[in-house]
């Protein structure tokens, strides 16, 4: 089955105000075009999730002023540091945070992706963390005496957002190791995703190439995307443009500056 | 013997560092820890039959094929037997906090945030907390928010936790059953009642407390050779910085 | 780290009495030339787990009187219909039977995988396995009232014992998309595999064969064995001998004709 | 119209099944389930941009990359809409056998066991019964182990379960409210009469039971073709001695 194709402002459009977002860390397949053009829509409300942490997706949807909620691990621009328009939002309580850690979001995906209504996880008792958040619960393993555990409820995102190096007409996404992708399209309802390249063959044909593969059954719909990631990079293609994520990070530190570098990027993308 | 002039302090922690992993059949080290990530190196160097490192974010380094919660789940079964964390707050009780200085409703200072610690301190047996600002703003007496506790209740299932504390000024032993700090060394050029001056919480003092030794000849050169070799394919400014060396284009 | 490689003798020794291993179902990579070895051992009172479905392995293992526990969702000879060493056992109740459902089985390794003491699960309420299974309890969620689900215990086999197409001098196995196989290797204390092929290079070095690579760290020893699956096929590799499998089928019809079989296979292979 | 000489009772039960599956977006089959597995790629034909089919044990007709456990976390998400189970024994009650006949510690008979239907006839809203043997032997009043409830109490998580019993002689569909089994047609050549001679269980008779209907030309000429071809992938022996066709070596 052929998938939907559209463009960046197309993949855009489906995702509604207050929508449910999963996206992954600077370091794994960032799409970043598609983000672009969901802040370009003027979407609001959005409950972004990290999978397991945030990077300059969320820093620059939470001071285009997208965001609602920001579920995640971290937020960290990595060697560019503290992420600048996050800490404002968070000084002033503009957005809800919902401060989690790196695991109970890969189980609570995990339970989204099995159909569960929550997974169990050892650690966590004790920390703030835990005592901040009302989906998460200390239950008893009842297999055991005493026994104390975490349930993290299911997270269960409208939509994972990501990129790829590689995707077919038939949808199907390849993203090799970075296994936390195909967790993310399993555990939402849909996903929306751009590829460097979207080939005529079916990756699927390939055993190898399957291996690492997502089938088109979770793609709701595809825009191709050629240095969809900059200004990061992508592991095993182009390296971050630092340059760009530096010129970012410096004028991103008060709301004109980003407002200035937001305004720079959506005319040098018309152009 | 090593001449202390000769001697870099990252060398020193790196040394002393390497000396608590000896041995371990597999250390993971997250993506921003230049030094606890050459001590791992340097522990691989000594054992490399024995000992496997993973560091996030590195290519070479990094073996895990099942996506963002290989590390955790690693750690889970057990297959994870040190693992470094941070703190922009660290209290006397092992407690770190990684998350917020001040009401974390209305925090004056807001840091990245937890990431996984607040799981692996609980699963991996060997934590070492890393911390290279040693002073009474970062060593707190009660941390303004726990990212993950230090210690739990008798019954909370916990095979990990912290093993020790290492700063730019010393290192501290944790002992789990008193749930305290006890000062095991001081490094080069610092004094105890530095320490104590630089320190926000109570910990155990011994009568003795020993210098924490130089890095032998030896050591040094794994560490100037194939260590910052490995080092500068993931943390190249500081090898470009520690060890002068250049990462290729 | 170089593995640990051995041949299929030294694999099989591995193995004591009462050990609990997970194997593959017969369409996926099972290694028949290992189990073979471990019959020839005289292994006793082995805890054997299908993953979720057990095989022609699984009735030569019962059938040498190697098998204690059978913990499964199926034992089936496919095309070929029942197995008959397994019904004779049944039938004389000279096996303990743990009825299984397949998801249950994936869900149990997939908490050992975790390292939790459980899983949850949908489904599978009011059946008669949940009556006869005490390591599953139906339990309340937590979040919702009056919503009873299944708790699956971890189940973590001491051995997950499996072939391969392709495995390197680091104990990297590369399974593809047969990913049960990864799941067992990470839920079981230790993997014993072989594979057809092992490899000097890195498999971990190129990014699309990574994806379906099962790093080192989880593989205790590995033996090399050409047609190692043989009978059986392997998926991208060769078909399963029908002829030898017949024959199997129709001489372990009997308890004579199964131990003549099992003694010609192994004259076969020591000539 | 078709005539019934030339018509194959397996050509009937695919037609019947597939008018059943019109329009679904994901069919999943076991892999030996020939029939269903015809008549899912019949109705994929039908509709080549709205319907996928995976088939277990097919290389062409099987999309998953996770493992074993996809399909069955596939259907936990609500991505399965239809799915076929079998039984040694099936009652009135839908509740399925795939275990054993007699006391299941000492049985008279063991089949190879519940593989996952405890868990799809939940989570699958549409799953359809499929059973040649219609006879009192299989079509019982009560299974003699449930391998997987035909129904479940109001407040037990339940989007899926039974919605036709398909046999040799007829079509039943399932009411889930009152948990009781309908005769909705009798395949050509059956009789009303037969159906109730041969089968264990009680089941509501309404006064007219329809024929069920021949597939027409086109139909057939799909099954022949396209559907023939791919089955001859997975089910070669099926499709040698149905079609005619002989797989490639």
């Amino acid at each position: 089955m052929d998938a939907i194709r559209l463009d960046l402002e197309g993949l855009a459009a489906r995702v509604p105000d207050e929508a449910k977002i999963a996206l992954p860390p600077d370091y794994s397949y960032c799409a970043m075009a598609l983000v672009r053009a969901i802040i370009a829509r003027g979407v609001k409300g959005l409950h972004i999730i990290g999978v397991p942490a945030l990077g300059f997706q969320a820093d620059q949807l939470i001071g285009a002023g997208c965001v609602a909620t920001v579920e995640t691990a971290a937020v960290t621009l990595g060697e560019f540091g503290l992420a600048p328009r996050f800490g404002a939002a968070i000084k002033s309580a503009s957005i809800r945070m919902l401060d989690g850690t790196c695991p109970a979001i890969h189980a609570g995906l995990q339970a989204a992706e099995k159909g569960v209504p929550f997974m169990p996880l050892r650690g966590v008792i004790g920390s703030d963390l835990e005592k901040r958040r009302d989906d998460w619960i200390v239950a008893d393993n009842p297999f055991e005496e005493s026994d104390p555990i975490l349930m993290v409820k299911a997270i269960q995102p409208d939509f994972a957002v990501f990129h790829a190096p590689l995707a077919d007409r038939y949808g199907n996404v390849w993203v090799g190791v970075r296994r936390e992708l195909m967790l993310m399209a399993h555990a939402a309802k849909s996903s929306l995703v751009t590829a460097e390249k979207i080939v005529e063959g079916n990756l699927l044909d390939d055993p190898v190439r399957a291996a690492g593969t997502i089938p088109g059954l979770y793609v709701g719909a595809l825009a191709e995307a050629e240095n969809g990631a900059w200004p990061l990079g992508i592991p095993g293609g182009y390296d971050a443009d630092a340059a760009e994520l530096a010129r970012y990070v410096e004028m991103a530190r008060t709301e004109e500056g980003f407002a200035d570098y937001m305004a720079g990027n959506s005319k040098e993308a018309a152009e | 013997m090593s001449n202390l002039k000769d001697i870099r302090a990252e060398e020193i922690l790196i040394s002393a560092i390497a000396e608590m992993l000896d041995g371990l059949p597999h250390i993971a080290v997250g993506a921003s820890s230049p030094v606890p990530g050459a001590a791992a190196m340097l522990a691989r160097a000594r054992h490399p039959e024995k000992t496997r490192v993973s560091v996030l974010g590195s290519e070479k380094n990094n073996f895990f094929t099942d996506g963002g919660k290989e590390l955790f789940d690693c750690a889970g079964q057990g297959r994870i037997d040190a693992f470094f964390l941070g703190g922009a707050q660290i209290d006397g009780q092992a407690n770190i906090n990684l998350v917020s200085v001040g009401d974390p409703d209305r925090p004056k200072v807001r840091f990245p945030g937890s990431f996984g610690s607040a799981y692996m301190y609980f699963t991996v047996p060997r934590v070492i907390l890393f911390r290279l600002e040693h002073t009474p703003r970062t060593l707190v007496e009660k941390v303004d928010f726990i990212s993950a506790p230090g210690t739990s209740e008798p019954h909370v299932y916990r095979p990990g936790g912290p093993y020790a504390l290492i700063t730019d000024r010393c290192l501290f032993s944790f002992d789990r059953e008193k749930g305290v700090f006890r000062l095991a060394s001081v490094h080069p050029g610092h004094t105890v009642e530095e320490i104590r001056e630089q320190t926000g919480f109570e910990y155990d003092e011994p009568a003795e407390v020993p210098e924490t030794p130089l890095p032998d000849a030896e050591t040094l050169a794994v560490i100037r050779g194939s260590v910052a070799e490995q080092l500068a394919e993931i943390y190249p400014a500081f090898a470009a910085e520690v060890f002068g060396l250049g990462k290729a284009a």
